[in-house]
């Protein structure tokens, strides 16, 4: 693998960059792969990735029935933060953040993570306590978070609506410093050119048509390119988990949704932060090439369809309006749609499955991108071992059955 | 947009509904008699199907009504509405 | 001596406007019907000790009592005479007797709005995605809807292009301003 | 230079106006009828934008929608608007633009120093560097260089509005296929027409025609519209989404020709089009031919010319040379000599060209070059010379010449793409027709059709011969997106490295990303990629399009919805009693209720405080009307009642109340109140405040999808009450001096009874419950007379010191007394066994809503948070809602404080929370965390006012 670096570009730049070499490798997919993952998105080139590297398995295939980054990795705000309110989801984002802070150097491939800081506004005095207890929670766990009053907030959101008489009053908020945003197909091309140089095969416009399955194990995986054998097989699908799971015949606790994001003409820096109000189901934050990345509440409606709802383009954008009265003359260049896959207590499932061999992670939700290290390391461990990682053990697809839900918006009043 | 034909309201846009997910699914006769399995699964699992999905609405801001309906949740083409006690009828395809 | 002094909702807040007028209307008073057994068999046992065809979805049925709007099956509003609710009710009742019919006064819980003037179809579709081309909502029709993100009813009187909506009291002050807005270029 | 040019005759200007505007801080004039766009160029301004990474200079490339270039800020102040085109603004008086992207100005800007260092930046350079030492320390430069124009500081000043509108059919574009559809579908009169068009006019490109027989027709096909009833035009609207179920999002500029300060009540109207069947009439726009420079100012599109030309009357330039591989260029290039203007020359990559085109140029004395392609164009801020070079003919290399030409305006086309976003976002597939080189429409879904040049039905056949790049010369400046500066080494740079994937490429380079969205650089770019991939453009595939089609205006997206009117709220009965009573308000749950009454100077807490004790010692008065109240009615309404709460039911008396608490069938408490037996089969429901909307929806459920076979139903009658709270030792006495036809006496109507009757002549209905933990009777009257109770109360009480009292001193008291408040002390995860009614479901016979979940393994946990009392070792000691409880070893959380108030009647600081095992745990010591503070606490009975309940039976 070619390290890249400044004065890399320089040497190109003389040669008329005719001499870069392939990202990822373009590989013929083999009859035989030890592990093979199923979604060449984020989480899956992330779990090929450790396989290889922490595992040392590198006969791995990462089968992408689109373009790799494609599904939810490529559609998503980009947003990571691990100011979650249990241990069990702290820990797990926490990990993930620091993954992300290290992975420009780690993964040489720059993802432009800009630690701005997440904050979440408060509409209320009862939101105010839901999220002095949250920030409390998260202290306890040794996360950076802090709670900011009204003052606080309006002198680092310079254009947020601070009007005493508005409809919903700003009281607060709390803030993660280290949490911001980073480019999202950066990351998926970062995996995959460092799973590559390792061995994966990263296989593209390969769908996955069925699985093989007996005496309840994996025995291999049907495609539109051929069958495959492995005896290790893991999903990482977020969108289309149960479909998959379908043809290991499990069916999941889980609802497919339709989560849209959007993004505005670009504009010069106005917005440092990552600014969430989950009262009005808009957040908003500003991209390196200038655009206001907007998102919201997703779809109510089971949905696979990967596009824009204007009813809910409409609330969103209401909401932006109403919270930053100068957005209001700025104008919508793009609006698309991502399905998420989302639990009873919108916690994901990395775990094993009743087929050994097959291992599912999904049910990210909402969350799912700024899970990508985390999540592709414990489901690599997991694989390698048998063993759910640690990190994963609360997120079992057991814990249903036994009521032992993890649910975020139970304790904070708030989705995310 | 989805626009679903309410039984009794006529055709009216999403906005006015609130989509109360799958539907059919069958309470069991004696909860105290249950594994833990087999309520967990009457509260959690759902089929979550890419195609035809049996689910119901209510026309939340008409008449209040919840009645069932057929959907693409690709296409989010409306293939049969029907009322909350019918059984589903059969449908052709959809679009999928 | 203390006495209880009758207050309109809007205490005549209105809209005036070229195009667009909105005024409270105080004329009507409210009764909910409400039938338990909402079977075809017991709908019509219903209609039959009352000695009415009751109106389905989007019809207006005019009677002695007054006029009644379907609001839900086997549920109807209907509007009586200010004033004269407690005597329709128990007109209602003795007809009905008591059993599996919820009989109630609800004038108080509603605030009445008459929009009238030559804009009213189009401001009225700039609050509710329902049609309300004439051929879609002819007069002596009535619907139920959302507007301005609320449930309404909303009714056509026979012969005027004159609309009757009526809402939640609570909501009236809102509904107002609502309208004073949306109409701003009436 | 600031004389303009003289107009031609035919143009659609009104030619002896004068129109002044500003740009850049210069006084221009133009025509009434011009956009800016023409109105600069008339001023001879070349030079109207920077480019995006580079900061090259750029000219006007197009002429509507699909210009990349003309970005400029428009206004100032709350009216301005970045990003945008000018050749989408009406000249209107006074208007001020600035160009953007730039400092100090666009003509000349010093980041032009960026583009010097070009070979350095490839696609995507950044993700190859900048990590050393770090991103952050790069980060903040790359954004300031990165954006376009500035957003508004302050709020916008201008209101947009929201109209839904149904048609039959929906006509997209005015054109003439537009129009020819419109006229045809309105032929039935049962037929509503509805004919949107983006442009200031109807007619599309027949606007810049011309020929009169086509301006004629188009005048009698509008007078036509004009007569046709079923037929509603909408112009200045542009079609901006279409979305499942044919509905459109359309956007009408209202007075954006007429500049801010209109006195237009609005700006914008956003249009929600719900179409029968839709017909897309949205033309096609032309294509640039890529090759070495041609970014240059200077260089325009032959439609756009020809747009300028005979719409405007310009003339644009003293030497006009054509560029194209297909004949609609030659077609133009005649038009203009036909109207006196003189083209120098036209030049052709195709060897062999209709022989009609090549005399009608003869004739007209334009030189032209066949097999001829420009190799290389000069000019500093602008074309001055075109370097060309003829094809070798046959192979055979030493026939190659290679001249130059002097050049004031480039005019280029490369083809012509279909306008197919709407139809793409609809659903519908495209297909590549090989002769065109262009996307077409293949298969939909919806009910839809697309007509005239859309459909690629181009008037008289293009021959167009395909060159997506100027082969045997360097692609490091043949661009393709003018906006973000992607060239075709760019691309094919993408390919090199496996980005072979259309959106790969396009994520990649950033092709089509810019502000137009590619409408002149997607196509261009698919066939660079197709050639640099060695495949065929159908195997690489096409991106698919997403709403808006063109950048919509965040505002008109929120219509009149915002301030006041961003969310129904709703008032008590009594709201304006409260105003004079000096109430200071806040939203609960959608409703506007006092917070509390504070005294002029007063400060918040302290007036919570006074009202508190009020009560205590006293009597205070509460607006008690939000309580929800739900009339449960039918013969199976008890049987009904008994699996809707936990409690039992079965045993509840005729006029007796009895607390009862609901579950979800998760187990999950969702809410409480008292419930009133009013008859053996009529009950009244007593929710939390606020709560009766969502209770009544989770009752109809129920009865409507799992309990069918239940006569019951449900009456929301909250609001057809109003409900006025007397609490404290003299409440009764206050009451008692009311004209009441219901015996009041302690001993006749004693604590959680209900009494029916009338309260100065009107039916009234009174409940005896308490949240205070004081005498408390509920009052509640028809709505219409509650503000008028209000006072009468307010005015009897006076002698016995009532006090009005808010929502902060109800919790405030209701906290001493340790009174459960749902949504506040309990949380998702609260369990009825958690908050003491453990024993109750043990002996509740029946199945209730939730009951199978509380015996899951997490419901028999011993570490469950349960309810409970805090008393903080420290007397003087302060906590507050939020602070958690720390385990033994500090480390993890073990519960939290749910409630918190400095109490006034017991002067110390009363807490509830709930604490893992908390119910095994009394008396025990823990630690209370917050903001890093620890303080200690001991597990006590949540009742800390009272406990005998003296206060409550007096």
């Amino acid at each position: 693998m070619e390290k890249y670096s400044a004065f890399g570009l320089l040497r190109h730049a003389l040669s008329g960059h005719r001499r870069w070499p392939q990202v990822w490798r373009s590989a013929e997919l083999k009859p035989n792969y030890d592990a093979v993952v199923i979604g060449g998105g984020g989480h899956g080139l992330a779990t090929a990735y450790y396989l290889a590297k922490e595992h040392g398995i590198t006969n791995v295939a990462v089968l992408e029935k689109g373009w790799l980054g494609g599904g939810n990795t490529g559609r998503n705000t980009a947003v990571s933060r691990s100011n979650y309110f249990y241990p069990e989801s702290t820990r797990f984002f926490e990990h993930s953040l620091k993954r992300f802070e290290t992975m420009g150097r780690d993964l040489n491939y720059n993802i432009m993570f800009t630690q701005g800081g997440v904050l979440s506004l408060a509409f209320s005095r009862h939101e105010m306590e839901i999220f002095r207890r949250w920030a409390t929670a998260i202290q306890v766990q040794g996360v950076d978070c802090r709670v900011m009053g009204r003052e606080e907030v309006s002198e680092a959101v310079p254009l947020l609506n601070m009007s005493p008489h508005a409809r919903y009053r700003v009281y607060g908020g709390f803030m993660q410093q280290r949490g911001g945003i980073s480019r999202h197909d950066a990351v998926a091309w970062a995996y995959a050119r460092a799973a590559s140089s390792l061995g994966v095969d990263i296989i593209q416009n390969c769908e996955v048509t069925g699985l093989n399955i007996s005496d309840g194990a994996v025995r291999g995986v049907q495609t539109t390119l051929g069958t495959i054998r492995t005896s290790k097989l893991a999903m990482a699908v977020a969108g289309h988990s149960s479909v998959v799971a379908g043809m290991a015949g499990i069916k999941l606790p889980i609802v497919s949704q339709c989560l849209q994001a959007m993004v505005s003409e670009p504009i010069k820096p106005c917005f440092d932060h990552v600014v969430m109000s989950p009262q009005v189901h808009c957040y908003v934050s500003q991209s390196d090439r200038g655009e206001l990345v907007i998102g919201g509440g997703a779809d109510t409606h089971p949905s696979y369809g990967q596009r824009g709802n204007l009813p809910t383009t409409e609330s969103v954008l209401n909401a932006v309006t109403e919270m930053y009265p100068a957005f209001s003359r700025l104008k919508l260049m793009r609006q698309w749609g991502g399905i998420v896959d989302i639990t009873p207590d919108a916690s994901p499932i990395v775990s094993k499955t009743p087929v050994n061999g097959f291992y599912i992670s999904a049910g990210w939700g909402t969350g799912g991108y700024k899970a990508i290290p985390a999540g592709g390391e414990t489901l690599a461990y997991t694989m390698a071992h048998d063993r759910a990682h640690p990190l994963v053990e609360p997120f079992s697809l057991a814990r249903f059955a036994q009521g032992r839900l993890v649910d975020e918006s139970a304790a904070a009043g708030v989705a995310h | 947009m989805i626009r679903i034909e309410c039984p009794w309201c006529g055709l009216r846009s999403e906005s006015e509904f609130t989509c109360g997910g799958q539907s059919h699914i069958v309470r069991p006769e004696n909860p105290a008699e249950v594994s833990d399995e087999i309520w967990a699964e009457y509260l959690y699992q759902r089929e979550n199907p890419r195609g035809l999905h049996r689910e119901r609405w209510r026309h939340t801001y008409g008449c209040r009504q919840w009645f069932n309906v057929i959907r693409d949740t690709v296409t989010h083409e409306i293939l049969a509405v029907y009322h909350m006690t019918d059984s589903a009828p059969e449908v052709s395809g959809g679009r999928e | 001596m203390d006495e209880l002094i009758e207050e309109t909702v809007l205490a005549g807040a209105s809209v005036q406007r070229k195009t667009l007028q909105v005024v409270e209307l105080a004329a009507f008073g409210l009764v909910r019907l409400q039938a338990c057994d909402r079977t075809e068999r017991g709908l019509a046992v219903l209609s039959e000790q009352l000695g009415l065809t009751l109106p389905g979805p989007g019809l207006v049925l005019d009677s002695q009592e007054g006029a009644w709007f379907w609001t839900a099956p086997g549920e109807w509003l209907v509007a009586v005479t200010a004033g004269a609710e407690e005597q329709s009710l128990s007109a209602l009742r003795s007809r009905l007797g008591s059993e599996g019919v919820a009989c109630s006064i609800v004038t108080d819980s509603h605030v009445v709005l008459e929009i009238s003037g030559v804009a009213a179809r189009e401001v009225l579709a700039r609050g509710s995605t329902v049609d309300f081309h004439p051929v879609n909502f002819p007069t002596g029709k009535c619907l139920l809807t959302q507007f301005a993100g609320l449930p309404v009813l909303l009714a056509t009187l026979p012969g005027r292009d004159t609309f009757i909506l009526f809402a939640d009291r609570s909501v009236g002050q809102y509904l107002i301003e609502w309208f004073k807005s949306a109409s701003s270029d009436c | 230079m600031n004389q303009t040019i003289r107009r031609l005759p035919h143009a659609r200007i009104e030619a002896d106006s004068t129109v002044e505007f500003f740009f850049d801080g210069r006084r221009y004039t133009g025509k009434k009828g011009d956009s800016l766009a023409s109105a600069l160029l008339a001023n001879g301004v070349g030079v109207v934008g920077r480019s995006f990474k580079l900061h090259r200079p750029r000219g006007i490339l197009g002429c509507g929608t699909e210009e990349p270039n003309a970005l400029v800020q428009l206004e100032s102040g709350e009216y301005t608007e970045p990003n945008v085109r000018a050749t989408l603004i009406p000249l209107y008086p006074g208007l001020v633009a600035k160009g953007q992207n730039a400092w100090p100005s666009v003509r000349f800007d010093l980041l032009g120093a960026v583009g010097l260092c070009k070979r350095l930046l490839p696609a995507s350079f950044y993700y190859k560097t900048f990590m050393w030492p770090n991103w952050r320390s790069w980060e903040w430069l790359v954004r300031r260089i990165a954006g376009l124009g500035t957003a508004p500081q302050a709020a916008d000043a201008e209101r947009y509005v929201k109209q839904n509108i149904h048609a039959d059919v929906v006509v997209v574009g005015a054109g003439r296929s537009g129009l020819e559809a419109a006229l045809e579908a309105a032929r039935d009169p049962a037929k509503r027409v509805l004919l949107i068009d983006s442009q200031e006019e109807p007619g599309g490109r027949l606007l810049g025609s011309p020929v009169p027989e086509e301006r004629s027709w188009l005048a009698n096909a509008l007078s036509e519209v004009a007569q046709r009833d079923n037929i509603t035009l909408l112009c200045r609207t542009t079609v901006n989404g279409y979305y499942d179920n044919n509905v459109l999002a359309a956007l009408e500029r209202r007075s954006n020709h007429l500049g801010p300060r209109s006195g237009n009540a609005f700006r914008e109207c956003f249009w929600r089009v719900f179409a029968g069947r839709v017909i897309l009439a949205t033309g096609a726009i032309e294509r640039p031919l890529v090759f070495p420079n041609n970014d240059r100012p200077g260089i325009m599109l032959a439609s756009a010319v020809r747009e300028y030309t005979h719409r405007y009357g310009l003339t644009l330039a003293r030497e006009i040379v054509f560029y194209t591989n297909n004949d609609s260029a030659w077609q133009v290039a005649l038009e203009l000599h036909r109207v006196g203007v003189k083209v120098d020359a036209i030049i052709d990559i195709r060897g062999a060209v209709d022989s009609a085109l090549v005399e009608g140029a003869r004739d007209a004395g334009i030189n032209h070059y066949l097999g001829t392609r420009v190799i290389n164009t000069k000019g500093r801020s602008g074309i001055r010379r075109l370097k060309i070079q003829r094809a070798p003919a046959d192979g055979d290399p030493s026939v190659q010449s290679v001249e130059s030409l002097p050049c004031e305006l480039l005019a280029i086309s490369g083809g012509w793409t279909p306008t197919l976003h709407l139809y793409s976002q609809s659903g519908g597939k495209l297909q590549y027709r090989e002769s065109d080189a262009c996307l077409i429409p293949d298969c939909n879904n919806q009910n839809i059709s697309v007509v005239g040049r859309a459909a690629g039905e181009f008037r008289g056949e293009l021959n167009l011969q395909c060159q997506w790049l100027t082969p045997d010369v360097p692609p490091e400046n043949q661009w393709v997106d003018f906006q973000y500066d992607v060239t075709a080494a760019d691309i094919q740079l993408a390919a090199r490295e496996n980005f072979v994937s259309v959106e790969h490429v396009k994520r990649y380079t950033t092709n089509g990303m810019s502000v137009d969205q590619g409408k002149t650089s997607n196509v261009n770019g698919l066939g660079i990629l197709a050639l640099a991939t060695d495949r065929e453009i159908p195997a690489v595939g096409t991106t698919r399009f997403r709403p808006p089609f063109h950048p919509t205006t965040i505002g008109a997206y929120a219509g009149i919805e915002l301030g006041a009117l961003y969310k129904p709220v709703h008032l008590l009965p009594a709201h304006k009693a409260h105003l004079t009573c000096g109430a200071s308000f806040d939203d609960y749950g959608s409703w506007q209720r006092p917070v509390c009454y504070p005294k002029p100077g007063e400060a918040e807490a302290a007036a919570i405080a006074r009202e508190a004790v009020a009560v205590r010692e006293a009597v205070g008065l509460l607006d008690y009307s939000p309580l929800g109240k739900l009339e449960v009615v039918g013969p199976d309404a008890r049987a009904f009642l008994d699996r809707v709460y936990i409690n039992n039911m079965v045993s509840l008396k005729h006029g007796a109340a009895r607390y009862g608490l609901m579950l979800n069938e998760a187990g999950i408490v969702i809410d409480d109140g008292v419930v009133v037996c009013l008859a053996e089969d009529h009950f009244l429901l007593h929710t939390t405040s606020g709560g009766a909307a969502v209770i009544h929806r989770h009752l109809d459920e129920w009865l409507q999808c799992e309990w069918t076979d239940l006569q019951v139903v449900v009456n929301n009658c909250t609001t057809q009450w109003a409900t006025m709270m007397l609490s404290g030792p003299k409440a009764r006495d206050v009451l008692q001096q009311l004209d009441c036809d219901i015996d009041l006496s302690r001993e006749s109507f004693g604590h959680m009874q209900y009494r029916e009757g009338h309260l100065l002549g009107q039916r009234c209905r009174i409940l005896r419950a308490s949240f205070t933990g004081e005498v408390s009777f509920e009052v509640s009257v028809p709505a219409r007379y509650g503000q008028s109770l209000w006072k009468i109360l307010m005015q009897r009480g006076a002698n016995m010191g009532i006090t009005p009292f808010g929502i902060e001193a109800l919790m405030l008291l209701r906290t001493e007394k340790g009174y459960l408040h749902i949504g506040a002390d309990t949380d998702g995860n609260t369990m009825p066994q958690d908050l003491g009614w453990g024993g109750a479901i043990a002996r509740k016979a029946g199945d209730f809503i939730g009951s199978r979940s509380l015996s899951l393994p997490v419901g028999l946990d011993a570490d469950r948070l349960q309810f409970t009392g805090l008393e903080l070792l420290d007397p003087k000691g302060q906590t507050i809602s939020g602070a958690h409880i720390l385990s033994a070893d500090e480390r993890t959380t073990n519960g939290y404080v749910t409630s918190a108030v400095h109490s006034p009647n017991l002067n110390r600081t009363v807490a509830l929370g709930i604490v893992a095992g908390a119910a095994q745990r009394q008396g025990e010591e823990v630690t209370v965390f917050y903001d890093g503070l620890r303080q200690r606490a001991r597990l006590v009975s949540p009742c800390a006012y009272d406990p005998e309940g003296n206060a409550l039976n007096g």
